[in-house]
């Protein structure tokens, strides 16, 4: 055939089969309902063509009727909910043991950081068989990470993180769409996922130029700004001890807890009088146009790193495999220990 | 009931609203309904030639991958334009403002709509607003697409977008004081008789439409101002570097343009009503049903607006919560179907022109409903949002759904607004020609849209272009399905048969006045005694034209 | 309904006081510490303020049912704006448990 | 059946032609002037909705924009405009009753309070100002020695001074960076603070232009018994202007007022 007709985007993660799946069951019910009414539509027009010899019978309706077609799309609606809820949780809930990579959009391109430091632009390199959770942020307006061949889509926004993520499971290069409108060169945003052997990627990531790993450069900035100043272990410190930090909760001068999540590191540094943790002044300066979206990311990775074992050595995750599995705990089981034990990050001393 | 046949040839009355008063002065500064119906039937025209036009170049671009024939600039300003003119001054105003404007008011037996003068207000605003518009055009296009996204819209886009944003908000005013004469007219006018379960299909579709109208154009109207405030004084509300949430701007924005989506769909409901009872011959199957049906689409309409933003970082549990209710609005449209085909049953079904579109309405109505449910569904929705399958989806509501209806009713009441007959061969070939060359447009584009192919896009990857070339000559065979009427439409204002008072024989009080109806509408002021759509009973009338 | 007996000036007069009576009070209590109180009651003070404003000097006691339905209708339009706005933005920060 | 047909026998002249008789065309006018008012409501609502969103999110920028303005004035400010309502609804009154010189009178009054009200705007206004807390960084008289507010976050400086002020009255100390980002926050609630007060002050001068117009026909005696529909809907108009105040005072005036000192 000169040219090919797909129906179907390739199916290049775990994800896609599945939806797949759930669209072929909707085109189904679409295509038999819309048949359903043709049929009877064009059964009509000739049954009941209009002639001399015959008039119209009258029917005012019928409740049972009524009810009927009320009750049974309303059943099969809410089949469809309940299956369109549970893929989207699916889709949009990240498995923990993900291999992290950070991107920033702007107009018009991608610039994409792995953990080992590694940068690219317009291309994102990814290996087969595990889950990559990507990391967006927006340097303008909104854009959007489409690959249709993984089935995911999330839209990128100024000043917030979200996440995209999926498992690869072919290799391959595949689309990568911005799909939410951004400005003149919109339709020029595309970028290319490139799909590879766990090896071949380890290949890839050891070839790329990198000025260490991410943590590292983090820690290079955090070093830079003086956050040690402030942010150190010991009890006289003027700021919260971060080591152990992140994604834990952490209770705040007005009672309330948050997790120190990605969102709430990048708006601590931004605007640290938001959300002061229990027990400190709020004297922290804002670093609002101080520091760059990357080097956010990578004060946040540091921050992230900080966080595990003592004896880990920063420099070691610049592989995927040794991408910790960390088991942090959720919220709930955090506030139902609050009886007995403090916060993760307790607030070692008063005023 | 007497079933003579009596043959009667149709005579053009003496004295009608189109003669009643001559010179360009009467018709700016008329207050009559029917006359002000004609002033927006003629502008929404001309706009939806414009639109039309946008739509032409966006598909003679999309022929090739790459974006060859024009620059992305200019794209960008030709999809905004063609989506900005089509819903905002063609789409909202299409039915009410005109069909509705023409017979609401005969249909509830009153001699015109409760505020006269609002109305003819309402057509200047209107008129003011597309001011905004062609301005915005003429001074170089703007391209915001017609969502107007902050932070592009509010603080990087270098062109007009206050401009049309004012334009905009007119149009929206313009809607509010037709809404708001719509609801009063029908509480405070009816004649005689009219209860509640008495009124026309289409007056109820009007009358649900007038509520979002009413509730839902407000906030879009602040909204844009706060748009148009940012990008002038940068007050901080949309813009994420002053501490603001752009996705609060889509919030405010599908507040109003959801339920717009019913406002540009539930009159054609309304309509199609109308046109299936007639030419089946029969009443309508489960009158309460359809009737409120439409009360329920407007309600729940309000209540699912931010499934447009799945994606668009929203928190899953609300995702979950729109959805869910998002299924709940396609309930009593799937009602409104059953209960159209379930009129046909046993009819006595005659395939006028005016029958022809809304059979086709039925047929495409049926695909972008479903479609829509495709999208309310969370999971599915992650791929095909901003994709093509949303255009081809909203493209079957708008396009296949209400131009359909529009130009069905267009049909149907033309010799109740001229006094003359449209000529049957030619309309009946225009609708087919409609339907196939709709058809061929926008089917590709489902398969286009799971495919992976975003909307906007000025370029595009080479595998997509079949189905791309498919679309764009569907597009050309749909251009001539609507420049047909427009054509013969002409021709029969001076060449067209005499139509008579009832030349469908159709129920509803607008088929018992003359042809085109006396400026007051009745000689007399009717008394209502039977139900709505009494069909059989009525007597055997062949008209000679 | 223009025959029905709308209130007298000793009626208005009554709303009046009343109106500047809440009045005061809102602005009195606002300087109490009530926690998370004082915007509730700030809140409430207003909505019976506007009511009384509506019943009475708008008519609304006086009118129709449909006048009462459709004062209600706007307040209760501007509560699904609100509350299902809201419902984004609250849970945002919620944590899906895995 | 909604319509009659009985009361056409005495021809008001103020009775347009799509009607069949005065109570018919009273009734429509009233609901017509009710769901106008629905517009306006989901139109002020939009703001609310912003408004609450912001509140939650900038809670102490809120509470040091909200403690900088005068709760004085606007607490005057509220007693003007129900006293204003009074006046409107005596005129009203005076309308159904006929009584022509009251009319008069009480549309006067209300003009009077109206315009009181809109000069403590202006005042208020001037005062922000002079402050340079007008949104965006173009009007105003700022604080840096040229004269403007376009300097580097000059308007920051009062608001931050503000905050640590009444951090000090309270026996606490804020510092410098705390109070600069509490004033920059601040600046999202003098956005809201000029927008509804905006919208709303708007509504007022086309509500005294309203006044003006109905004062007009009252003095040519238009209004008795028979015929006080537009009094009816003025009235209608001005009350709803009314009660937005009522929610604006508290929403703006009064967030943690308790925390500060007067």
């Amino acid at each position: 055939m000169q040219f090919q007709l797909p129906l179907f985007p390739e199916q290049a993660s775990k994800v896609a089969g599945q939806v797949d799946a759930f669209y072929l069951f909707l085109v189904l019910i679409t295509t038999f309902f819309s048949l359903l009414i043709a049929v009877l539509i064009l059964f009509f027009i000739v049954k009941y063509r209009q002639s001399p010899d015959r008039k119209a019978v009258q029917i005012h309706g019928s409740t049972l009727l009524e009810i009927v077609w009320t009750v049974i799309p309303l059943g099969i609606s809410m089949v469809i909910f309940i299956w369109g809820a549970v893929l989207y949780y699916h889709i949009e809930n990240p498995p923990n043991n993900s291999l992290e990579i950070y991107g920033v959009a702007k107009q018009w391109m991608w610039k994409f950081q792995h953990p080992g430091g590694q940068r690219e632009i317009n291309s994102l390199h990814v290996p087969i068989g595990r889950p990559v959770k990507v990391t967006l942020i927006s340097q303008d307006v909104i854009h959007d990470f489409f690959v249709p061949a993984f089935r995911v889509k999330q839209d990128v926004l100024p000043n917030r993180y979200v996440y995209s993520w999926f498992t690869p499971t072919k290799p391959g290069t595949y689309h990568l769409f911005c799909s939410q409108y951004c400005g003149t060169n919109h339709s020029a945003m595309i970028g290319e996922v490139v799909v590879m052997q766990p090896e071949d990627y380890a290949e890839w990531l050891a070839s790329g130029k990198a000025e260490g790993s991410l943590a590292s450069q983090g820690e290079k900035l955090f070093q830079e700004f003086s956050c040690t100043t402030c942010h150190r272990p010991d009890s006289g410190a003027r700021g919260p001890n971060l080591q152990g930090l992140y994604g834990r909760p952490v209770r705040l001068t007005d009672n309330r807890v948050v997790v120190a999540d990605d969102n709430y590191i990048r708006e601590s540094i931004l605007s640290p009088n938001a959300k002061v943790v229990a027990g400190f002044q709020p004297i922290m300066p804002t670093f609002q146009g101080v520091v760059s979206e990357e080097g956010l990311i990578q004060i946040t990775e540091y921050i992230k790193h900080m966080s595990q074992q003592e004896s880990e050595p920063i420099n070691n995750r610049s592989t995927p495999t040794e991408i910790r599995d960390n088991e942090v705990p959720t919220i709930q089981q955090e506030l139902q220990q609050q009886g007995n034990t403090r916060p993760a990050n307790p607030p070692e001393k008063k005023k | 009931m007497s079933t003579a046949v009596t043959t009667v040839t149709p005579v053009m009355p003496a004295k009608h609203y189109l003669n009643d008063n001559y010179g360009i002065r009467s018709w700016l500064l008329t207050k009559d309904h029917k006359r002000i119906a004609i002033l927006y039937l003629v502008s929404i025209t001309f706009f939806f030639f414009i639109g039309g036009l946008f739509a032409a170049l966006i598909r003679m671009e999309l022929l090739t991958p790459q974006g060859d024939l024009f620059q992305s600039d200019t794209y960008n300003k030709l999809f905004s334009m063609h989506g900005i003119n089509m819903v905002f001054f063609f789409l909202v105003p299409s039915i009410p403002a005109t069909l509705g404007n023409f017979v609401l008011p005969i249909m509830l037996g009153a001699r015109d709509l409760a505020f006269p003068k609002i109305n003819l207000l309402s057509w200047y605003i209107y008129i003011a607003g597309a001011l905004f518009s062609l301005a915005t055009m003429v001074s170089g296009g703007v391209d915001t697409g017609w969502t107007f996204y902050t932070p592009l819209s509010s603080g990087f886009l270098r062109t007009h977008v206050v401009l049309i944003a004012v334009g905009v908000i007119m149009a929206g005013f313009s809607s509010i004081f037709t809404g708001l004469n719509f609801i009063v007219t029908v509480h405070r006018m009816r004649a005689p008789g009219l209860t509640w379960g008495r009124l026309p299909l289409f007056v109820w579709s009007n009358y649900a439409t007038s509520l979002i109208m009413v509730l839902a154009t407000p906030v879009l109207a602040i909204t844009l101002t706060l748009l148009a405030l940012e990008r002038g004084f940068h007050i901080g509300i949309f813009d994420p570097k002053l501490g603001g949430d752009p996705v609060l701007f889509q919030h405010m924005f599908w507040f109003y343009s959801h339920p717009a989506v019913y406002i540009m769909i539930l009159p054609g409901m309304g309509v199609i009503s109308e046109l299936v009872t007639c030419f089946s011959r029969k009443r309508v199957f489960g009158y309460a049903f359809v009737a409120f049906s439409s009360i329920a689409i407007a309600v729940f309409g309000f209540l699912v607006w931010a499934h447009h933003m799945f994606v668009a970082g929203v928190s899953q549990y609300s995702a979950m919560v729109f959805s869910l209710l998002s299924f709940a609005v396609a309930i009593p449209s799937a009602v409104k179907v059953f209960n159209w085909t379930a009129t046909m049953y046993k009819g006595s079904i005659s395939l006028e022109t005016p029958m022809l579109y809304a059979l086709g309405f039925i047929g495409l109505f049926t695909v972008g409903g479903l479609t829509g449910i495709m999208l309310a569904a969370l999971g599915l929705d992650v791929q095909v949002h901003d994709t093509y399958f949303v255009i081809a989806h909203f493209h079957y509501v708008m396009v296949g759904g209400m131009v359909t209806a529009y130009l069905g009713g267009l049909h149907f009441w033309w010799p109740k607004i001229t006094g003359r007959m449209y000529p049957e061969a030619p309309a009946k070939l225009a609708a087919l020609i409609t339907f196939i060359g709709f058809n061929l447009t926008f089917f590709p584009q489902f398969i286009l849209g799971y495919l992976g192919m975003p909307r906007r896009y000025h370029a595009y990857p080479p595998e997509f272009q079949v189905l791309n070339v498919l679309s764009s000559a569907g597009a050309s065979v749909l251009a001539v399905g609507f420049l047909l009427p427009a054509i013969y439409f002409m021709w029969s204002l001076k060449y067209g048969a005499i139509a008579g008072d009832n030349p469908w024989r159709a129920t509803g009080l607008e088929w018992q006045t003359t042809s085109p109806p006396p400026t007051h509408n009745f000689h007399e002021v009717p008394v209502v005694t039977t139900e709505p759509y009494a069909y059989g009973d009525e007597p055997e009338v062949t008209i000679v034209h | 309904m223009a025959e029905q007996s709308h209130p007298t000036p000793k009626l208005y007069a009554i709303i009046f006081i009343t109106l500047s009576i809440l009045t005061c009070a809102t602005w009195a209590i606002a300087f109490a510490d009530l926690g998370i109180f004082n915007p509730i009651v700030a809140v409430t003070i207003a909505v019976i303020k506007a009511v009384l404003v509506i019943l009475f000097f708008m008519h609304v006691r006086y009118s129709s049912r449909l006048t009462k339905i459709t004062v209600s209708a706007g307040f209760f339009w501007l509560m699904i704006l609100i509350t299902l706005s809201l419902s984004d933005y609250l849970s945002r920060t919620l944590r899906v448990v895995p | 059946m909604s319509t009659s047909q009985t009361t056409t026998t005495e021809h008001h002249p103020a009775l347009a032609h799509q009607f069949d008789s005065m109570a018919q065309q009273q009734e429509a006018s009233t609901f017509g002037m009710w769901v106008f008012l629905l517009t306006e409501i989901m139109m002020f609502g939009g703001l609310f909705t912003a408004y609450l969103i912001y509140r939650i999110k900038y809670y102490d920028g809120f509470v040091a924009g909200s403690t900088s303005i005068s709760v004085s004035w606007g607490f005057a400010n509220t007693l003007v405009l129900i006293a204003s309502s009074f006046t409107m609804a005596m005129a009203v009154w005076a309308g159904e009753k006929g009584i022509r010189k009251a009319q008069m009178g009480f549309l006067i009054g209300t003009m009077i309070l109206g315009a009181a009200f809109l000069c403590i705007k202006g005042e208020e206004y001037y005062t922000k100002y002079d402050e340079c807390h007008i949104p965006g960084r173009v009007i105003g008289k700022g604080f840096d020695a040229t004269g403007g507010c376009s300097a580097q976050d000059p308007k920051l400086g009062n608001i931050a001074e503000e905050v640590q002020q009444h951090a000090k009255e309270l026996g606490k100390t804020v510092p410098e960076a705390s109070a600069l980002q509490t004033a920059r926050q601040s600046e999202i609630f003098f956005s809201f603070y000029f927008l509804m007060t905006g919208l709303h002050a708007f509504h007022m001068l086309v509500g005294m232009g309203l006044l003006s117009w109905l004062f007009l026909r009252s003095k040519r005696g238009e209004f008795g018994p028979a015929y006080h529909t537009p009094l009816e809907l003025g009235g209608l108009y001005w009350h709803f202007v009314d009660i937005v105040w009522i929610f604006l005072f508290p929403l703006l005036y009064l967030i943690s007022r308790h925390a500060h000192a007067v």
